[in-house]
């Protein structure tokens, strides 16, 4: 602690926190996990949606989905089960309803998509590929709680690399193909999709989970399992991430379980040129400027003019 | 709605198992009507990682004090100990750190003056009706319905008599109050007054009961719900209803915590709330 | 709490606890996970060996193994991370001097074992075929934290077969085999194992995980990566039991997690047949002994006479 | 060895960071040896979910008090506040429950009785160095050197003192003390006591300063060493350090806790040690 002090003296200036992923330019390297931000609205009484490096929407697919039954969400240790099941407003709506409120902020939107089909994956990347405000895609291929979409695409190198080259061919935006760590080896899926055409990754999605309420003996979620996320499944993302960076060529973003600065340090690390955060949101709605801010603190103590200098100094 | 980081003032058993907590929240009475709600953490402990959703019982001012100490503004909420969350929070003192997100959510439409209100109450669910009540009784002649299983379940109603509120209650095993559901009161009190506006809080099966009472009665219901949530604030989407006319091909659902928690009841779709997977586990009892 | 005791006036005989699985009887469905009770003896001041299920070793190889360097663990948020990389004495230095005091012990003795080759495998069962103490395997093919043998097993259907057609062919005890969470789909590989002879499964062994020192950017294991384990993991493990129970008709045992009754209850009513429990007992030695007696307590509160009863009762 | 679950009897800050507990443990005084230590547990709440080692500093007796309370045997650790265990623990209070896991490891060989004995301690590495010259004490006589980064780092010497052990201090900033390191001290010793036996505990980088000046010295050396522990009982493995002769073909690992803490300097591989992956990096400073 007698450390710190002295270091800050020597290097108050503040350290260059952007990051460029697939062209998105970033502020800083923090940015909400798909389904846990709402479409930026929900947060913005709470935080500076410009100060964020990016903002990441809830899944879209074609049409409005319904999603599952209720119960949808069970608090596990230090985790959460949740099995939405993408419910959202369909693009249309979001373009019509929900972009303009988005577009008046300085600050880059990703929009995070599914299909139901291969076909459905290609219509909301070409719908989605003329609009100015939309930085960037994420493709979702890792939904473990909608039996067609999702979870099949992500866990067959094939099928992922045909609906990652669809996409490519129905849109010139920035892609970012988000993967599900349920898999037996996850490089196997990077490589894939990195040959397909993906301009970047975004691991992990949710761990599928199930839980049971011993009194009633039914599972806790109407859909039985559900996706396993929260800070109980970050030494997974880690690893799986870490695991990716030396796969793959393209810029990797890190995913789970981050609820403070030191947490997001360590994906950089590893090699992350970002990350997201996603339940950590809802037990503290300024959990990203925050982490933002020790992220700069840190690189301060340390001396570190550039985030640049942290992404994948991994000592081995 | 902002994230307040704060203390607690007071924190008392008033029932067994019933907890009544005030928290520090400066200018918290002009923002939070009847119906709102907040989401509480407790700070320094990870378990729970999830905030708990908790109605607001009241907003009030502690005065100004003879050592120079300002005036201070709280919220106070009134909560039943029922598992891990709930627990931790019996445990804690005057001085503990916690934050509360809020005022959260959709409150009670006030409804035109001067008509009779009845407000039915089921255990806990008493809590939104008190500012509810507070509110109502400036124009309006107040009627509280109060029911529980047992004498211990049956809290605060002084509360609302010192308010002027007329209350009824009755318990399940007959300890005190009358013996039976608060629901047979309602249709008494109905039958009397059948221009009467109603509002309700309590488990699921009172509110369904409620509900159809009222259908039959044609009076105006408004309902406040309980549900799972994450956030709070309308992102996770894991504490929706069905809203009337859901389908999965045209889903009509409704975020218990940013559409409510106070719903009309004919924004609900009564049959499929009833269904299993219409509410959680623990918003049943 | 008043229901509590109304039931427990009507029921006041104890329940019966004994379970069996593929002839090993036990008293109760409850033992401790491999390479986290040692060989018996390190607990044995803490809690009566005679009172728990079964006792179940260290993983044994046919040489003593060195074990991996240290750091050899980590805590992380509600679990933890080991690579100790199967240190033992060896399968002929157990029999020596660690079965001996397992003889004394009225408690079926299962041994977990693994091997560096298929051949070592093979071996090792040989050498425990005709020890009478040794009251059933278990045969190690997950662990993720030695690069030959363990987990290259797990993950491939159909090496996983090959190794357990050989042990069988070795062995006449029963024989449980245990599963790597690590995979696409535990049911291919569970239904390939049940088809190869084995008698159990159990699932599942940790989940691959890392975390970085960000002081040092340092893997905070030697090993670089380890295996989680602790409540963090529990959904995903009972998640899998629920699968594999659905796939398999052998017995399944569960683990993962399991700190308290209610954990092992969640186990048992998806259709565990046993339970084990593994880093609980590193935060309290008499973990087993309480998750015991929580047993028999919600039996007789919840009128159940038999815990069979009990195992499978999920209502889906 | 037992699990106790008890209470704690006080919990105080004697110097920056550092916290004295004490702990009751009945009939504690019969079975701990010095160089034992405890596996602590914060009982109520799952973070840490292991539990942490600490050594015993000592053992001791409340006296039974005049309202009828009868004498109370305790158990005292002595830690400094690093992570997140260690800072819950310094916010726990008289009465708070606690579980110990104890005495565990293997303690102090007492040597021959009226050779000099020398206790090299490093900042918190003092801890088990008390009981064991409450014993040497008895037949020997007994130097303390006790090293530190600063002031704060020098912990309890009067105590010490207050059994009659000569004590010699240094701080690296010279802040208390003589200036430097606690090995110039054991060296200048040594060589006026070129028989004594020499026991030392504290960061690693002194440890091996002291094993080389004892090596070159030829006296018997004993050190008690940290590890990262989960089960503290000798079933995890996870503590392991490397012993003399250990090959990846011929392994001799050894549990720190339960073939130490306290080790022989000769059982030892300490080249293999010196190594990165020796010891944890917590243990290193
Ligand atoms: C809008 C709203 C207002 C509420 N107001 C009050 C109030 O004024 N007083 C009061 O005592 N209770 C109120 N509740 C219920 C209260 O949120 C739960 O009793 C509490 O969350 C239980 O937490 P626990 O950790 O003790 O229980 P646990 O069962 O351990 O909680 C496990 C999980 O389930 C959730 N949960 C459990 N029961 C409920 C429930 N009935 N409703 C919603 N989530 C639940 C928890 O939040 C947590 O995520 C309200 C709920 C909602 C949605
Ligand atoms: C046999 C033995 C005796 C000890 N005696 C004392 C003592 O008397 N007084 C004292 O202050 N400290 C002592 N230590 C060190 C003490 O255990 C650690 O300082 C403590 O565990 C740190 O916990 P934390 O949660 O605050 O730190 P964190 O860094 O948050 O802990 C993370 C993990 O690392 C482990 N860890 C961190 N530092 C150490 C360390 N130096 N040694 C072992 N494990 C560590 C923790 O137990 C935990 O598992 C002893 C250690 C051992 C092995
Ligand atoms: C309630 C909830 C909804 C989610 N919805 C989506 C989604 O629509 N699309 C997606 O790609 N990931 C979705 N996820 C996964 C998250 O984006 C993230 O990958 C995961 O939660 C792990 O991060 P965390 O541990 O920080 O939450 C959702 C997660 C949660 C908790
Ligand atoms: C320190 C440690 C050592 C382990 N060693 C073995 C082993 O030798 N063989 C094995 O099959 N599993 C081993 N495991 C895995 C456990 O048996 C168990 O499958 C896993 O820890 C999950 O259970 P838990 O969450 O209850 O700990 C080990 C686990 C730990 C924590
Ligand atoms: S609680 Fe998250 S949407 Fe309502
Ligand atoms: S701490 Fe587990 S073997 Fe030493």
């Amino acid at each position: 602690m007698t450390g710190r002090a002295m270091k800050t003296d020597k290097n108050d200036r503040r350290p260059n926190l952007a990051v460029e992923i697939a062209g998105i330019r970033m502020k800083n390297p923090v940015m909400p996990a798909s389904g846990t931000f709402g479409y930026g609205e929900e947060y913005a009484p709470y935080l500076d949606l410009e100060q964020i490096g990016a903002i990441v929407t809830k899944g879209l697919s074609l049409n409005p989905k319904a999603g599952n039954p209720t119960p949808r969400i069970a608090e596990t240790v230090s985790g959460m089960l949740n099995a939405i099941g993408l419910q959202n407003v369909g693009v249309d709506a979001f373009i019509q309803y929900k972009l303009p409120f988005l577009r008046e902020i300085n600050t880059p939107v990703i929009v995070n998509f599914f299909g139901n089909t291969l076909e459905e994956y290609g219509e909301v990347a070409r719908r989605l590929a003329d609009i100015p405000e939309v930085a960037g895609l994420e493709l979702n291929i890792s939904c473990p709680n909608v039996k067609q979409g999702g979870i099949v695409f992500g866990t067959d190198p094939k099928a992922a690399s045909e609906v990652v080259g669809l996409v490519r061919k129905h849109s010139k935006k920035p892609l970012i193909v988000k993967l599900t760590p349920n898999v037996t080896d996850i490089t196997v899926v990077a490589r894939a999709v990195e040959a397909a055409g993906a301009d970047a990754i975004c691991c992990i999605n949710t761990l599928t989970g199930m839980a049971v309420d011993v009194k009633t003996r039914k599972p806790r979620l109407a859909n039985k399992t559900g996706g396993l996320s929260g800070p109980a499944i970050r030494p997974v993302a880690v690893r799986m991430v870490h695991q990716v960076v030396q796969a793959v060529k393209i810029p990797v973003i890190g995913v789970g379980g981050i609820v403070c600065a030191m947490d997001a340090l360590e994906f950089l690390i590893v090699g992350a040129t970002a990350v997201q955060v996603g339940t950590a949101n809802f037990v503290d709605p300024r959990a990203m400027p925050n982490i933002i801010e020790g992220i700069e603190t840190f690189c301060i103590e340390e001396g570190i003019s550039d985030i640049r200098e942290l992404i994948g100094s991994i000592q081995l | 709605m902002r994230n307040y980081k704060t203390v607690i003032l007071s924190n008392q058993e008033i029932s067994s198992g019933y907890y009544r907590m005030r928290i520090l929240v400066p200018e918290i009475g002009k923002v939070a009507r009847p119906g709102h709600f907040v989401m509480f953490r407790v700070q320094t402990s990870l378990p729970p990682l999830l905030r708990r959703p908790f109605g607001i019982f009241r907003t009030g001012f502690l005065p100004a004090d003879c050592d120079g100490q300002p005036a201070k503004e709280y919220l106070e909420i009134l909560y039943k100990v029922v598992g891990q969350g709930t627990t931790i929070m019996s445990g804690l003192h005057e001085g503990d750190r916690v934050e509360v997100l809020g005022p959260l959510g959709r409150g009670f439409d006030m409804g035109t003056s001067n008509t009779e209100k009845i407000l039915v109450g089921g255990g806990i669910g008493l809590v939104p009706l008190y500012m509810l009540a507070r509110e109502l009784i400036k124009t309006s002649k107040v009627r509280l319905l109060m029911g529980g299983r047992r004498r211990d379940d049956i809290i605060v109603v002084t509360e609302f008599e010192r308010l002027g509120v007329e209350t009824y209650v009755s318990t399940e095993d007959g300890s005190l109050g009358e013996e039976g559901l608060v629901t047979q009161v309602l249709e008494r009190k109905l039958r009397k007054f059948p221009n009467a506006d109603v509002y309700a809080c309590g488990p699921m099966p009172m509110l369904e009961a409620v509900q159809r009472i009222c259908a039959t009665h044609k009076v105006p219901l408004q309902v406040s719900l309980e549900a799972l949530m994450a956030c709070g604030v309308g992102a996770c989407l894991g504490c929706v209803v069905k809203g009337v006319g859901h389908t999965d091909q045209t889903p009509r659902y409704l975020c218990t915590c940013k559409e409510g928690p106070v719903f009309r009841a004919e924004q609900l779709d009564w049959r499929k709330m009833a269904q299993d997977d219409g509410y959680c586990e623990g918003c049943k009892s």
